[in-house]
């Protein structure tokens, strides 16, 4: 770059052309690959219409890295890829080469740095992640921490293909779910129990009334005068449902709550279009308090539910594919999961959840 | 081993078998002194069992209004190295593609000027850096702009594109994933860095419908790879895969319309009747192959819980013809693109994403608005409840 | 052939091989001459696009606040004999079995007291006789109870409750669809008679969920048989059944859970699975029956499009052992109709439906007052938006 | 009966014991049938577990008949069934008997009497329907006329089996839908398509305000003051969507509208469980002017959805499965109807009437 451009201040230069860091064996085959095979759980070849192979070795990643993290997987990369990696949409690092005989020594070389190897097919993929109480300022738990948790109870589920289908487990700390985490075969989410604490004067200072009021899913935020007559906000208790929204955009309504956060769990979501439509994950544990630093009992109930959709998935059947067949009822009863008033949806559109029908497995 | 804060409980996070985000805040703690604050902030979160960041604050470079998240320790005194704690979104390529020397130098900058610790990537796309200060932001920036790198979006704007593998290795991809995302991020730059939305806008874009990106589940505007024409069979390979597996079962049986069936061992699929939704070409890839006719289908409005519920995103364009208009640089896109941001616009409130604005306008107002025509697609299926609003034109007839 | 009125445009619909209700009109005039004067009226609406019957209008008879409709015509001057045509409604017998000896006796009230003109039946189920005054209405309906026969329902009261043929002439009933029917309209003559609920309030009994009373679209609650052990096989007749049709394709492939197989000849049924839904039972009654642990779902809150949009009934009750309850004289079934009557009536506006009433105040609230536990039947999947709301107990744990 | 009861005036008498109207044949196998074959169109037996059979011959009814007409029944069923006849829930008439050998005389005894045989098995049934102008003062369009001039077009599918599956048609003059209507397989609706118009003298004498404002499922009633100071009520033009609630509770409130009144026609509803849950009728044509006396437009557009149904359905497919598999678009490009926006529910719940996914045939 010529000296006098590097003294302007650089603005607005716009993402880096990916063209530049496509592996040569990407580029010649750019939209000409025929297809793919999955050769183990860590492991697939693409092949070309040319009859060019790609292979591509797959590690999960915490995803909250370092830059030596970073650095070992670009020795990886110079060793065998000739430099080339990407990351893939779920944060899994994928390694990609073209000579057959580097799978063994590099799948070594990655055990050796502490890497896990595997994802692809039918396995739980890398979990898809947030904040918590690393970075943000609405977390109802931690991320990492459960995500880590979660992971070393799945592992075996990571490295092997053992699983019916695919099963993509998300977590985010709150309900702004960063993520597609609504949508996944098992979600986990921060969830708060308690409507939020009003400071009234850094209300005052901080806060713009009318988007406060608008922030409200339930039209619990509403408009009130300070005992000197000042305009304020009060919160309906009755109707609150501890959702964190009136928090996000007036600082003074936190709404963190030591003995009362923790997290729910979620299953059967999905998004591709295969077989069936894309789909939310539904309710099926409404409350787990934080139990830092191992989440015992998240960790054994995702386990269950794993466990429970080994044993009953038929091969191909999503989560939310064999839930559908075996009905709800029955997840509760194999899982032993509680159903409770709060999995009977009662919000917006809750009538359109009901079981309009004679249908019931008795 | 002079460890700056004692963490007992994040300590037991580094046992097991999975990869540990403690070990790797450690490591960056090396390099990145400042990071050691983080760790007992931390630390003493998971004592509290609560965040131990204050509510939001500012952080930016000049002249963009977003790409940088402000974060501050509520006890600064005791993590002096988290006063501020800022990330910076630094905008990925396409495809997530590198190579190690621009990794390399990536990392070396979130050292030099942050906690050393990096999101790859944030659950948007960016590369995230943590532990960002106001003051050494500009300089950050300035080392990535250098390499060629800009920042990402955040707050009431577009916020930073991204995109599947697609053709870059995938025999699915309908179009060119990479190439659209890597356009329109480059034509949006002004919107991407200068919020003046109502709120977040996102774009991200899938080679097929098996949506590796998960754009039908969170972002304001999905594309999703299709066809329109017949599915190419290689009657030969079906051959093979009913030697391997029962694809009656596997593959036939699981079709949505049930839509193939075999003529003796010949393979028939009624194309009228497939939806596209691709399993059969993901079982049987050798054998199957999506038409000559590609493009994509446009879903709009998929979003967080917040404020009026989940949504994923519905049908707007069944099928938008990429490959023609790409020679035109996206002209008829980014005209549709305008429309929904014009509307938007006009008719939408502040936190208001366009999907919440749909639901409450109504789809035909909106379809309107932005000159499309209702079509039975975008719908499960016709109105069930009798209201109908009658125009005084049509009554009058 | 002294027409009083000439009905020209009726005429064209004599015409046609279907039967037509004109003839049965004139019929109907012949013996009762008012009838003139309504074909003379329908004539003119005809004519006109437009009803010619004034809104509404008191008719009754004494200590009953239910059982006519009141009716006058807008144009009494020119069809003197409409001036009053109301309608009254007589409760049909369970099942609608009747023998010619009753029936031309109803017949010829109507032809005395009324316009000689009924409907077999109305929707709900009674017998409606068109045509009556009010001097002449007491009279008629003496001479109906003479009979043994009773006024029906109408106006914000329980209305007369209908149900299917049931164990008279079907092989599928699971219940007594007649008994019960007849069994609770006895009790609830009061109810029935004199209107003191929020709105109307349906009860339909359907002997198995093929519904043929159409209970789950227009009865707020709806009763329909079902079974709680194994379908019965038998394996013999099955086969004959193979022999005769693709038993796959139109029976098992059709089961909403493919909970059925063959292995060999055997068809094999996984009943844990099975939903009730009766197909494989239709289309093979010879080989499939349900099981010996017969009752009934209960469905609540089906209705009509007004005001807040149609609704179908809901899973309340996915079993209710009637056959048990029955020899109790439905003490158990009687005890929750009240408390959903008591609910209705403590948290119902006028003119709100009780489905109306469950979606206003959610079902979890509806089921606490009625006492009844949720459970997952009752939804067809747990919620999906996060908005929960949690009691304090359940907080502060 | 004696004498002195007869003087006193009888009330709740309730209804009379349906025991005394069971044939004989009947009350013997009550509870006890095995099996039924349909035999034609028109009959069908009923097999009891001791072997006893009994046949049933099915009449379709105009519904709104004379007492002659019940008396022409009543002689049928004295010739052949001793005296017992019953009613279907769709105004069917049905001759139960035990003599096989009477199924030809009796048959030839209905048609001489004019009567119409069939409706058992895959054809259409007797049409369930209301009052219209004959008696109701809310209707939008004649009932009995529309109906006899569908059934006169669609005869053959009542006397002969050609269809797919059962085929119900019901038709209702206003929305209050009087029947199941609105889950029937088509379905032809009164529909007005004017704001009522008040007469705000009659309206101050004869209207209770609350309850009219509280009919609206649009909230377009609202509250007004007269020029002389009197509670009243407006409609808002605007968001009125005609369906005369507020008329049922308030005469001053007229709809009904000779230029713009007529009928829509919605398809694919369905009560059983069988197979699929119960569903609502869509709405296919939303207006077809009325067109008195034969309705011709509306008998061109129910046979135009018979006939396709006919071609594409498949055996045992009820017009909703067989519109399901080959979806929405196609249905209305083959019978031609025209997809408008007011196909697009904008009601309460239409959000969840969307296409939440990519399918799409294209
Ligand atoms: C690498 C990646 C794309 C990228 O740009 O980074 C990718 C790559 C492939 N996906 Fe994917 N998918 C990737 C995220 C996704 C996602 C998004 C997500 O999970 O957040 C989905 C939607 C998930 C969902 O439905 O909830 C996704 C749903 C699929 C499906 C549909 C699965 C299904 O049956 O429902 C297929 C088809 C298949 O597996 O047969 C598929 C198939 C594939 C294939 C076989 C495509 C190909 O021929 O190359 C690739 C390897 C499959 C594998 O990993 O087993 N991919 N795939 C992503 C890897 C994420 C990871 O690290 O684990
Ligand atoms: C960093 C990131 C999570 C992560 O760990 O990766 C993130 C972090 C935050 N998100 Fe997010 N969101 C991130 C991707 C998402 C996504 C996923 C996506 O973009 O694909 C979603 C769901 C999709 C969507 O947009 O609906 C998402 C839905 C939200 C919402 C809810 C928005 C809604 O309409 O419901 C909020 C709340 C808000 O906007 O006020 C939010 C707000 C926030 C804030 C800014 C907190 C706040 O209350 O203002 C978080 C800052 C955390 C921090 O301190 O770093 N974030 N957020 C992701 C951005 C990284 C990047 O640029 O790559
Ligand atoms: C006579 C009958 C139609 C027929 O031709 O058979 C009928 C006729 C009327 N119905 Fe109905 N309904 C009749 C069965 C039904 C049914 C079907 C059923 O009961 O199975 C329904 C749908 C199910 C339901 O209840 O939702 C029905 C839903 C309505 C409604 C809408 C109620 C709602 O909640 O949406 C109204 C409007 C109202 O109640 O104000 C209504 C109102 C009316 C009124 C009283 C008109 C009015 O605006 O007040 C009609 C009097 C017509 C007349 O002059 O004779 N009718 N009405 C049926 C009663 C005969 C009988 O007793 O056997
Ligand atoms: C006589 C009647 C009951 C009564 O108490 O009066 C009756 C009688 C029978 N029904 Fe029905 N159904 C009768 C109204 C209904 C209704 C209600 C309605 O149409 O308003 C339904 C629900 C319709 C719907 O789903 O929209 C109904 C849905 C069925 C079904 C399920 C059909 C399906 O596959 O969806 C069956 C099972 C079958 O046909 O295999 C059935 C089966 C039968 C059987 C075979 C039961 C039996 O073994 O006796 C009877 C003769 C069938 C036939 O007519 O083809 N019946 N049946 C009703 C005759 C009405 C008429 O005059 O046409
Ligand atoms: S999910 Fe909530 S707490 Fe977690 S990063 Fe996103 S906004 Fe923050
Ligand atoms: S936490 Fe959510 S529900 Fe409660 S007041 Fe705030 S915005 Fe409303
Ligand atoms: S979305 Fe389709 S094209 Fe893109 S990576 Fe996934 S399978 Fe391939
Ligand atoms: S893509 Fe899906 S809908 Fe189309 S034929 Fe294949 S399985 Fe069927
Ligand atoms: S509902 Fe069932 S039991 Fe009753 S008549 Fe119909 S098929 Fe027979
Ligand atoms: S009754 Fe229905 S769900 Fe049960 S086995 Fe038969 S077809 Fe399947
Ligand atoms: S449908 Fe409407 S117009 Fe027809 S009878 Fe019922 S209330 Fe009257
Ligand atoms: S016709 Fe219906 S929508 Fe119009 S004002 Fe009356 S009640 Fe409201």
């Amino acid at each position: 770059m010529p000296e006098e451009v590097k003294k302007k201040r650089l603005t607005d230069v716009g993402p880096h052309d990916y063209h530049d860091y496509l592996p040569p064996m990407v580029k010649k085959n750019y939209g000409k690959w025929a297809y793919h095979e999955i050769m183990d759980s860590g492991t697939m070849v693409h092949v070309a219409e040319n009859g060019d192979k790609l292979y591509t070795v797959r590690v999960g990643s915490p995803r909250l890295v370092s830059g030596s993290f970073v650095r070992d997987l670009c020795d990886i990369a110079d060793k065998y890829c000739g430099g080339y990696l990407r990351f893939t949409t779920r944060n899994s690092a994928e390694f990609l080469f073209e000579d057959e005989k580097n799978i063994v020594p590099l799948k070594k070389d990655l055990e050796k740095l502490g890497l896990n190897i595997g994802g692809i097919g039918n396995n739980v993929a890398n979990i898809v992640h947030t904040q918590g109480w690393v970075h943000c300022h609405t977390s109802a738990s931690d991320a990492s921490g459960v995500v880590k948790s979660v992971m070393d109870e799945l592992y075996e589920y990571f490295v092997e293909e053992k699983l019916p289908s695919k099963v993509r487990v998300a977590f985010a700390c709150c309900l702004n779910m960063c993520g597609s985490v609504g949508s996944s075969d098992i979600a986990i989410v921060g969830t708060h129990r308690r409507p939020p604490k009003i400071n009234q004067e850094r209300l005052l200072n901080l806060c713009e009334i009318p988007s406060t009021i608008a922030s409200c899913p339930t039209n619990s935020v509403r408009p009130d005068v300070t005992a000197d007559g000042k305009q304020t906000v009060r919160v309906v208790q009755e109707t609150c449902v501890f959702c964190g929204s009136c928090y996000t955009v007036c600082p003074a309504m936190p709404i963190a709550d030591p003995l009362t956060d923790g997290v729910s769990i979620w299953v059967g979501g999905k998004v591709s279009n295969a077989r069936t439509k894309p789909t939310f994950s539904k309710l099926v544990i409404p409350f787990i308090p934080n139990e830092p630093p191992r989440w015992p009992k998240v960790t054994e109930a995702v386990k269950t539910i794993i466990n429970a959709y080994k044993e009953g998935g038929r091969p191909g059947e999503r989560v939310s594919e064999w839930v559908d067949r075996i009905g709800w009822p029955k997840f509760f009863k194999i899982t032993g999961f509680e159903f409770t008033k709060y999995h009977v949806d009662d919000f917006r559109l809750a009538e359109s959840m009901m079981n309009y029908s004679a249908y019931a497995r008795l | 081993m002079g460890k700056k804060h004692q963490t007992p409980l994040l300590d037991e996070l580094k046992k097991g078998k999975w990869i540990s985000f403690v070990r790797e805040m450690e490591r960056a703690a090396e390099k990145s002194p400042r990071t050691e604050d983080l760790l007992g902030q931390v630390e003493e979160s998971y004592r509290d069992k609560i965040t131990h960041w204050k509510h939001g604050g500012m952080a930016g470079v000049k002249s963009y209004g977003a790409g940088m998240v402000g974060r501050f320790s509520d006890s600064p005194e005791k993590y002096p190295g988290v006063k501020e704690c800022h990330s910076m979104r630094i905008n990925q390529t396409s495809g997530f593609f590198y190579n190690s020397d621009i990794l390399r130098k990536i990392a070396g900058i979130a050292e030099k000027y942050a906690g050393g610790l990096l999101n790859l990537h944030g659950a948007t796309g960016d590369i995230q850096i943590l532990g960002v200060t106001q003051a050494e932001a500009e300089d950050a920036f300035q080392a990535y702009a250098e390499l060629g790198f800009d920042l990402g979006g955040g707050g009431s704007d577009l916020r930073t594109p991204s995109c599947c593998v697609g053709p870059a290795r995938c025999e699915f991809a309908n179009y060119d994933t990479l190439k659209i995302c890597y356009d329109l991020t480059r034509e949006y730059q002004d919107e991407l860095h200068r919020p003046s939305f109502n709120y977040k806008f996102k774009l991200k874009f899938s080679g097929c419908s098996n949506d590796c990106v998960a754009s039908a589940s969170r972002s304001d505007l999905a594309f999703i790879g299709t066809w329109k024409d017949n599915i190419k069979i290689k009657q030969e390979e079906v051959k093979n895969y009913v030697k391997k597996f029962d694809v009656q079962k596997y593959v036939l049986d699981k079709c949505p319309t049930k839509c193939m069936w075999f003529e003796g061992d010949k393979l028939v699929i009624d194309d009228s009747n497939c939806v596209k939704c691709h399993h059969c070409i993901n079982e049987m890839p050798k054998a199957l192959k999506s038409g000559d006719e590609k493009g994509l289908s446009i879903l709009i409005g998929a979003k967080a819980p917040l404020v009026t519920g989940p949504r994923m995103g519905m049908m707007l364009v069944p099928f938008y013809d990429v490959n023609e208009d790409s020679k035109n640089d996206y002209e008829q896109l980014k005209g549709l693109i305008s429309n929904i941001w014009e509307f938007w616009d006009e008719y939408g409130v502040s936190r208001e994403r366009i999907g919440e604005l749909i639901a409450r306008v109504g789809l035909v107002t909106f379809l309107e608005g932005v000159g499309l025509e209702p079509i039975p697609e975008m719908v499960n299926t016709p109105r069930t409840n009798p209201f109908i609003k009658f125009e005084d034109e049509d009554a009058a007839q």
